[in-house]
């Protein structure tokens, strides 16, 4: 092995790793299980975009707020979420993170600092704002951070937080994930503009666009602008380019995409084929550790498969609890 | 003539009819086309469930793509139905207006009054409603109580493909803005709809089952709850007669009266939560105009006070049931 | 020791008391500061109508101006209370909801319950409504329906200085997401406040005038006119009942049942526009809970089906007036 | 007389003077009327801002749609709306524009091409686009043009707007008139950036930034980007820097202002007295001919007043028409 020459230690890159693996073998599980009939409701899958929540959320601690989007698994998973209450939710079971209220689109466990998953989209930047505002007066040493997808990014919400987020200076970091597709519609259709980057300097927030599929670059990327706002130094947008290995819910035919697409970003953009490549290739970390970590997770997302199959499911009891504290 | 088709294919060919008809029909929203700007194919997705498949072909760039911004082209769908067009913008699901709610309550719905009678806003706002899809609390709510309460707006929510046709038609052509409640878990519900060109007129109720035991008042969904309802019922000797009321705003309450001065018994049925809703107003506006036909107390049938669950567990005790429905018209039955 | 206050500085102690105990207290909104950036005096206008005037001397930065961006501050407003902040946030008049709705209806109201019961949003969004201020349609309305109509938000809307102080002390402690409604017209109302610090509890109806023969409910302004027509129903020898809810969200129908079952008879009066009201929803649900103490068709006292117009003739017209009252309790009075 | 070097004729110079004249004495009358109790509700004032809506609607026809303001007096008489017709509304007449039913905040003439006044801030941008988008449509020639000031800029709506008109390519115009004030809160408070004009540019959408006070300069800016939207050339920004000379409405002690501040922005920067002496001092224009405007709009003031003081109140059965086309 040689002398380690990334920015992480073997075991934080073991860790990214691991990390990185669990949310695509969770969502290459979610797609099978759904396509047999298994989950119901609108399941959004982040297989292909694992190296930016993992490389971001490497610099998160329990007090940092992240508010996600309706493709939230990712964030959950990386900001720390049992993956054993994600999977018995999304099932619908009463054991899960929500009770079984919730579901895929409204994962949430504050105790991580995940502030949910949210099915109207770029409705957490406000959320997350409120967050870096509540670090702020409170004095942690928090900070908020939002993610809107390419689509989302065009919402008022997020714009109007653009610009709260700068004149508050609040420790706050927007993540615009951009995949390149709103749905069906593309990038490209939505916006008149090459970058979400430059978008946000017009608020007086400053930008920076990485490959999203390169966990390496949103790392270092991500660290710096993190830092940043946890020093008073106020809010800024990473736009992290990546791509989307399924459709845009599980059971979309994707007729929107151009021939070969999916092939060649399988082949050529997989965040996790391009890690291992990166650190075995540098011999920092071996292969065979990787295929056991391969192991370990696929056993994992077995495991939690088979309790949430076997959990209870909520009763007529539950149906009316949990809306107010106290009514 | 008359072929069976979903309510999902009946919407669809309004929209083509109406396209052909007038010129000046613009239909908008997020996918409604799809694929725009993608290298794929054109006309990719036809509306995220497929409602609006197929039209591109026919109509071309009258059917517009719009970016991830509700406020923006559900304005400027208002904006331009006060210029000459006639637009159908859709907001994919009803539970997505609170980012543009202004641009309906207090825009579109507000100007003829506060123009003095000089504005004409002949928009029609199509939307998703209702639970059963298990889309959980943002994606499967009946909002219907909060469009329907102000004035202004018109709101329509067919409970099968005959109507939805008919309605979204009329709704195209009236000059005042009109929200278009599609029920989702009715999209694939079939029945006769002729080939032509027709129109449901807007404050008529349709009496889709007589009976002369109780009168029970629904809508969408709810109507076909209401019918299994009855049917359990009629095999004890219970009458019901069944309202559809087809249009909430304006509502067609001179038929509940009358249903009710015949069985001087009211069940009023709605998929929305209790307080303020549709179910409250009709029962509160029968009492006040038909107290003395009553002869029981009436009874409501609602969703519970709270958002919609995700688990199909739950979603299921959540929407009103033929049971619920049998067991309030039992209670007006009671000594 | 208890003085005479306007409901406005009732307001005013309420925040700071609040702040004054609980250091994480903050308040937020357009102008509530005012001057932020100007050359000019510090704490310029403490709101639009001077509600929030000098707790900027006192409390300092937990008194934050926004930008106009309700969506934003708004929403900064909820999440930060799910992370260990107490947030007033104003909305100035509830009118602009429309531009910030979804924070308040699919995020605020629904977190705890999407979450499971592991969230608590102890929010408080304080907003002006009602008409009689000639600010015309989109500044005026009674939009107590809407907020009424959502699971997971607690509507509060005080008829009186005393009420309102204790009323917003109880929002600002409790755990869940309240709308604050503040009447702009009652302001100026003044009654006994006591100097110290107290809650008024929720759902928790006040009889604020007792009578046997006919129960009136309301709430806010319209608490006044039922008493002005029951002050001139008492010439008469007709002793009204008159219940101020206090809260619409929870409701304390427990009380209403009460009276009526001593009255037989019942009054809803709404400052809202009628459809799918709190009138209908008293109204309905008293239908259902009470019909057997009911001698006579309720009455419903609501503004027209009409946005709220300009013109002082008109809208004058348009508010629910004691005379309206009157007549409502005559009809139910009518052999 | 020299030979006329400005970019419009003699007769425009006048008419131009008239329409600034006019909304200058038609809000100064208003101020007074207020302070005597006279008019209900609440009152916006634009004087001090005439050369923007002057010298922008200069180059609009009745085809031409535009979405005002709560601060709407200006652009609806710039517009060409009868002042007799906006005075008996702001009187709460039943002659008035909007037989009573709208007031100062909602007054509009859709034959005029002015789609209202508007008591929402931002709101009126998305429906301008409407406008620019049915003019487009019908192939008119006509453009949709969108007034927001400086606070309102900081709406979702009109920030979404730039990126649908962008995407769409509109004939659109979005003008901030930027007074420096949102009520009493800085626009320096408010927004992190210098300028709106920047921001726009984030969405694909070209910006100028004008002397709002000077009439040509407006004249000149808004001539070149409303020409481009009319030919297809998409929309553009606008960003006038201007000063109101009365409070934020009528009531308002001003206490936010720095000392001196009005009687400064009166002797300095008054778009009139600097129209003015640029049209005489060129010798272009007689002084006479601009007293003899003095009067005669001093005197169609007057006349307005007096026929909407006399004017019928509406009356209980116009309360609940005018709802809906039919019901
Ligand atoms: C306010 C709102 N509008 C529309 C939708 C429907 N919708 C859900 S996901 C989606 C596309 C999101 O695209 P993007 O933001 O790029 O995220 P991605 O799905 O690519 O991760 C849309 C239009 C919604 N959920 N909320
Ligand atoms: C959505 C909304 N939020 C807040 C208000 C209250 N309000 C009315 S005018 C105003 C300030 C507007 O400032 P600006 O946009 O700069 O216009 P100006 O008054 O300076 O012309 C505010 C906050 C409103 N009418 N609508
Ligand atoms: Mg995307
Ligand atoms: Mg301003």
């Amino acid at each position: 092995m040689n002398d380690n020459v990334f920015p992480l230690g073997n075991e934080d890159l073991l860790e990214a790793y691991r990390t990185m693996k669990t949310i695509r073998e969770f969502e290459e599980r979610l797609h099978v299980d759904f396509g047999r009939g298994e989950i119901p409701g609108f399941v959004h899958l982040y297989a292909g975009e694992e190296a930016a929540a993992t490389g971001i959320m490497m610099h998160l601690n329990d007090q940092d707020r992240i508010a996600s989007t309706h493709r939230g698994h990712g964030h959950c998973i990386a900001k720390g979420v049992d993956i054993n209450a994600m999977m018995a939710e999304i099932y619908g079971k009463v054991t899960g993170a929500c009770r079984g209220k919730g579901g895929s689109m409204h994962i949430a466990d504050l105790s991580k600092g995940m502030m949910g998953a949210n099915g109207i989209l770029g409705a957490g930047s406000p959320l997350a704002c409120g967050a870096a505002l509540a670090a702020k007066t409170l004095g942690h040493g928090g900070i908020g951070m939002s993610f809107t997808g390419d689509g989302a990014s065009n919402q008022g919400t997020f714009l109007e937080s653009l610009n709260l987020a700068a004149i508050w200076n609040l420790p706050m970091v927007f993540v615009v994930e951009n995949n390149g597709y709103a749905e069906s519609t593309s990038v490209d259709y939505a916006t008149a503009v090459d970058s979400y980057a430059d978008r946000a300097a017009g608020f007086g927030v400053p930008g920076v666009i990485v490959d999203g599929t390169d966990f390496f670059a949103v790392y270092e990327a991500a660290g710096e602008i993190i830092r940043r706002a946890r020093e008073g130094g106020g809010p800024s947008l990473m736009e992290c380019k990546m791509v989307r290995f399924f459709g845009h819910f599980e059971g979309d035919a994707q007729t929107y995409r151009g021939a070969g697409e999916n092939e060649h970003n399988r082949a050529n953009r997989d965040c996790l084929k391009l890690f291992r490549a990166r650190v075995t290739e540098a011999d920092v970390i071996d292969g065979g550790d990787l295929d056991a970590i391969d192991s370990e997770v696929l056993a994992a997302i077995e495991q939690a498969v088979e309790q949430a199959v076997a959990a209870p499911l909520p009763g007529a009891a539950d149906l009316t609890t949990d809306v107010y504290v106290r009514y | 003539m008359a072929r069976n088709l979903s309510m999902k294919d009946a919407i669809n060919e309004a929209l083509d009819q109406e396209m052909a008809r007038d010129p000046t029909v613009i239909v908008m929203g997020e996918d409604i086309v799809g694929g725009s700007g993608s290298p794929g194919e054109d006309d990719a997705w036809g509306g995220v469930l497929g409602v609006t498949k197929g039209l591109y072909a026919k109509h071309g760039d009258r059917l517009i793509d719009t970016p991830l911004s509700e406020s923006a082209y559900i304005g400027a769908a208002i904006g331009a139905s006060t210029c000459g067009l006639r637009p159908v913008a859709e907001l994919m699901f009803l539970d997505f207006m609170g980012v543009c709610f202004d641009q309906i309550f207090n825009q579109a719905a507000k100007f003829r009054y506060m123009f003095g009678g000089k504005a004409e806003t002949p928009v029609t706002i199509r939307a998703m409603v209702g639970a059963g899809f298990r889309a959980a609390a943002q994606h499967s709510q009946m909002l219907t109580p909060i469009v329907t309460h102000i004035p202004g707006l018109k709101v329509v929510c067919p409970s099968n493909a005959y109507d939805a046709k008919g309605l979204l038609i009329q709704s195209i052509r009236d000059n005042d803005p009109v929200i278009f409640c599609e029920h989702k878990n009715l999209y694939a519900h079939e029945s006769d709809v002729p080939e032509e060109s027709y129109t449901v007129p807007f404050g008529e109720a349709n009496i889709v089952r007589e009976g002369a035991d109780a009168t029970i008042v629904a809508y969408g969904l709810m109507v076909h709850r209401a019918s299994e309802a009855a049917e359990a019922l009629a095999k004890e000797g219970i009458q019901c007669e069944i309202v559809d009321l087809r249009t909430l705003s304006p509502i067609d309450i001179d038929s509940v009266v009358e249903s009710v001065e015949n069985t001087g018994r009211l069940i009023c049925v709605d998929e929305a939560n209790p307080r303020c809703s549709i179910a409250a107003d009709v029962t509160a506006t029968l009492s006040q105009e038909a107290f003395g036909s009553l002869k029981a107390a009436p009874q409501l049938v609602t969703a519970p006070h709270t958002p919609v669950p995700f688990s199909p567990a739950l979603e299921d005790l959540y929407i009103p049931s033929a049971e619920h429905i049998v067991d309030a018209v039992r209670k007006t039955m009671a000594p």
